[in-house]
């Protein structure tokens, strides 16, 4: 499976460059969460952009890498779902587990609006 | 025999490196649906993630590790009709007694069938001389 | 049965409209050759081109205009082997009669199992119960 | 089938939008081929660049349409083949035959040397 890895401010972002998340590669995405995890990574953003399609499998390894960072108080949110993966959540309902954002930009941009809440908070 | 009328017959080693390719023929077949009112992107999808998750159930429950083991797909198109069958040779199972998936608890599986059932208007699963088959069809007009 | 094993078998009414169709299927299933040494795109569109080629022949010479009839056609991929079939339901011909196209004379036609014959190892024709059948052999390794 | 055409100096471009030129759609280009020049087109250019198969019933309608020009003392030219393409072209021994560019600014640029030499022919 082919990821690519990027830090950004406090974030881990993840580029899944695959068409497809399917059975076939869906446990190794699952373990690549978990160890990343595991070694200590920071707050994880999955972007799908390249992703065309997803399955139920697929969708178990986004869940069981979520689950995984809740129990480090960590966050694992998604960006850039086609509207095709996107309708995957919805019909599973986990688009209402999930953190889901248009798209990367939107996501650092929602960190900067958190960071200066955080700022004028502690004024 | 209607204006479309495609009989598409595959059959791959039971392993899941062949989910792409059952995939992509199905949304091929599904481009050829010239008259479709609907969302043919979107129809597309649905036979492809419908034939996914019923062969990589087959694929578990057939025979797993045993590479002699086949996997076979049928997808018929006729005008207004889009039948899919998966054959394994497991020991087949009540699809009537399948669960929903239950949305508070964040578990990791049992989505599959759920996800045909709503991506197709029928599904069904029975014994044949070649093996089981789990049988869904698709109205298109 | 060896490691890659494919079998697809289409049947579509005999309508130049399908040719798009089946070419696309034989290019999805020339994408699986993960060991092909060779130039696989390259290999993909000859095995698009050849079944193309051999299907034109099977719709014009099966039933012109004769919305009933169908072409059947056969794509088997082995680890070291690929080989394409395609029935028509016409009277046949003899292969081995038809000329090479002369490069001089800028022809229309007459270049399609020239085509063939050059990017397939080896094409014969011949009669079965289920019709006439061209087949076509490529080596892959 | 899906045509673009367009004007430049003194050439007729069509820009053919198909992925597939075969057997389903060849008779409608060399009907459009041979419409197009008895409508008195002045020469042609025929873009191939979208074109990512042509089969031996589209290399006919090409011909057709190259011989159809030659008759009325025109040119018909092919520009911008995919290595594919360009390959049933030399398969066929029709690479000998038509006049191939690489895209459409050397055709243009061909046209300009041409031009400068008979300038400097007529001096
Ligand atoms: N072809 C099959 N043969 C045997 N059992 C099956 C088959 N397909 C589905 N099942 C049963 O149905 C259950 C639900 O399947 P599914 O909804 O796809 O979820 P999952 O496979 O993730 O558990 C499976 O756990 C299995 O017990
Ligand atoms: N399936 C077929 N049934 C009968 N005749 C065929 C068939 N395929 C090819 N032929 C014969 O072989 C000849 C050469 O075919 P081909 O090289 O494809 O060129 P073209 O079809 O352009 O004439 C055809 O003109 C036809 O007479």
């Amino acid at each position: 499976m082919n990821i690519g890895i990027d830090k950004k401010a406090d974030k881990t972002i993840l580029t899944l460059q695959e068409e497809r998340i399917d059975a076939h590669n869906s446990a190794e995405l699952k373990d690549y969460l978990l160890r990343l995890l595991e070694n200590g990574a920071e707050d994880v953003v999955v972007n799908l952009q390249a992703v065309r399609f997803i399955d139920s499998s697929g969708l178990g390894a986004l869940l069981s890498g979520y689950k995984n960072a809740n129990l480090r108080q960590r966050r694992l949110v998604l960006a850039g779902l086609q509207p095709r993966v996107q309708s995957m959540f919805e019909l599973t309902r986990l688009h209402r587990v999930f953190d889901i954002y248009p798209n990367l930009q939107e996501v650092l941009a929602d960190d900067d609006r958190a960071d200066s809440a955080n700022r004028s908070h502690s004024q | 025999m209607s204006h479309t009328d495609i009989n598409v017959d595959v059959v791959v080693p039971n392993q899941t490196r062949y989910l792409g390719l059952i995939g992509n023929i199905a949304e091929q077949v599904a481009k050829e649906l010239d008259g479709y009112p609907g969302d043919r992107d979107m129809l597309a999808y649905h036979l492809n993630l419908a034939l996914t998750e019923a062969m990589v159930n087959a694929i578990e429950h057939s025979a797993p590790g045993d590479e002699k083991k086949t996997v076979r797909v049928c997808i018929h198109l006729e005008d207004n009709n889009v039948c899919i069958r998966v054959y394994d040779q497991g020991q087949g199972f009540d699809l009537n007694t399948v669960p929903a998936p239950n949305f508070e608890e964040l578990g990791e599986r049992g989505r599959g069938i759920f996800v045909i059932r709503n991506v197709m208007d029928s599904v069904n699963y029975r014994k044949t001389d070649s093996g089981n088959v789990l049988e869904m069809r698709k109205r298109l007009a």
